[in-house]
């Protein structure tokens, strides 16, 4: 299937981009996010990043589906 | 006016706190965040925000809806910058309102607690040194 | 600028947090207490506060010193009105500033809490009824 | 001995007088307020009132001398 990823923050400067639509069989966006790592040597995973799809706030395990855009979430730091 | 936005030019506080006004309201606490000078020993000259303005506005409102419905509080609002910002300049805001103090406390502190962690925001401090570095990311920084 | 006073006139918040800006300090904390417009079922139409000047200005002092010691804070002030006052305005107006907020915070609740039952103040209210009132003391006014 | 004592917001309203000098052998704020309810029909004692000497906050069992100001505060309300 097709997705999107969206990078941010440091994420996107580790990618050198900030989006991309990407054929995978990976089912949640952990596996997903693996196999953006394996492209990008310089994209690290980093315990307290987040995910969303489609703007809406996800978990690592949850599922991905055709069609959708998945966000990768550096650790944020508001306020 | 929304509860909860995104400015990328210096907060009006007066502005702000003006819409929070109420008379059924004894208490009102306020919470900024101040862009400090110095950050782990690193002097910092400015700093920048990158904000994901949908998904943040969306987490702020949640936010708010949560600390009225827990706190019992009557009036509650946030704005936070994005872009470049100044030393002293405040990057965020929080007001809240209420019949009286101890709940108006409470709430303000939950609120900013909350909006730290949940909100699709980054910080770059950038360094009298020159470097720049994404605040909470050290290892993505060394990389990026 | 002195750290704790008190004014006739409407406090200028503006002018209040100015004197607490510091480039160390990454929060802030500000109180505010306002004139309600009801107070146990009786409708206010405004307030007058009496003030021992010269004690309420020293335990003031003595209250952000401590508030300072206690919690390790960088700045602290707070300004309460004497005389007439209308709904809406502030009566009690108390900021603090520190590098990080959780203390701000403490701080902050320490001082308005310990401001309401140390200083030599008294607050009237003035219902639509016609009637006054000294808060706190009901037995005192109905003689009064 | 002599000493001067000052009435604030209700117990002003009650002795109906801010301000007077009395001969008195009360040796404490308490003993002195006391004698003062024995002459103003209005005034009552309330549980949280605060006195002060001389423009320091006081206990009601502090030590009056000759000459001093002794200030009755009925229960505070700032803020």
């Amino acid at each position: 299937m097709q997705v999107t990823v969206r990078y941010f923050a440091a994420f996107r400067e580790a990618a050198g981009r900030e989006t991309e639509t990407v054929e995978t069989r990976a089912c949640t966006p952990r596996v997903l996010f693996d196999e953006c790592r394996s492209r990008y040597a310089e994209l690290q995973a980093w315990e307290s990043s987040l995910v969303a799809i489609n703007d809406e706030m996800a978990r690592w395990d949850s599922e991905i589906g055709e069609g959708d855009e998945v966000l990768f979430f550096p650790p944020v730091a508001g306020g | 006016m929304k509860r909860f936005s995104v400015t990328t030019r210096p907060i009006d506080l007066d502005l702000f706190r003006g819409q929070l006004t109420d008379p059924r309201c004894g208490a009102y606490v306020q919470f900024e965040g101040w862009i400090r000078d110095h950050n782990e020993g690193q002097a910092v000259l400015r700093l920048e925000y990158e904000v994901y303005e949908p998904l943040a506005v969306k987490e702020g409102e949640t936010i708010l809806s949560e600390a009225t419905k827990r706190f019992g509080i009557l009036r509650a609002a946030a704005v936070h910058r994005a872009g470049l910002m100044e030393l002293g300049e405040a990057a965020v805001v929080v007001g809240v309102a209420s019949p009286h103090r101890a709940e108006a406390f409470d709430a303000c502190r939950y609120v900013i607690d909350q909006l730290k962690v949940r909100l699709p925001i980054w910080k770059k401090e950038h360094y009298a040194s020159g470097k720049t570095e994404w605040v909470n990311c050290r290892r993505c920084a060394e990389h990026g």
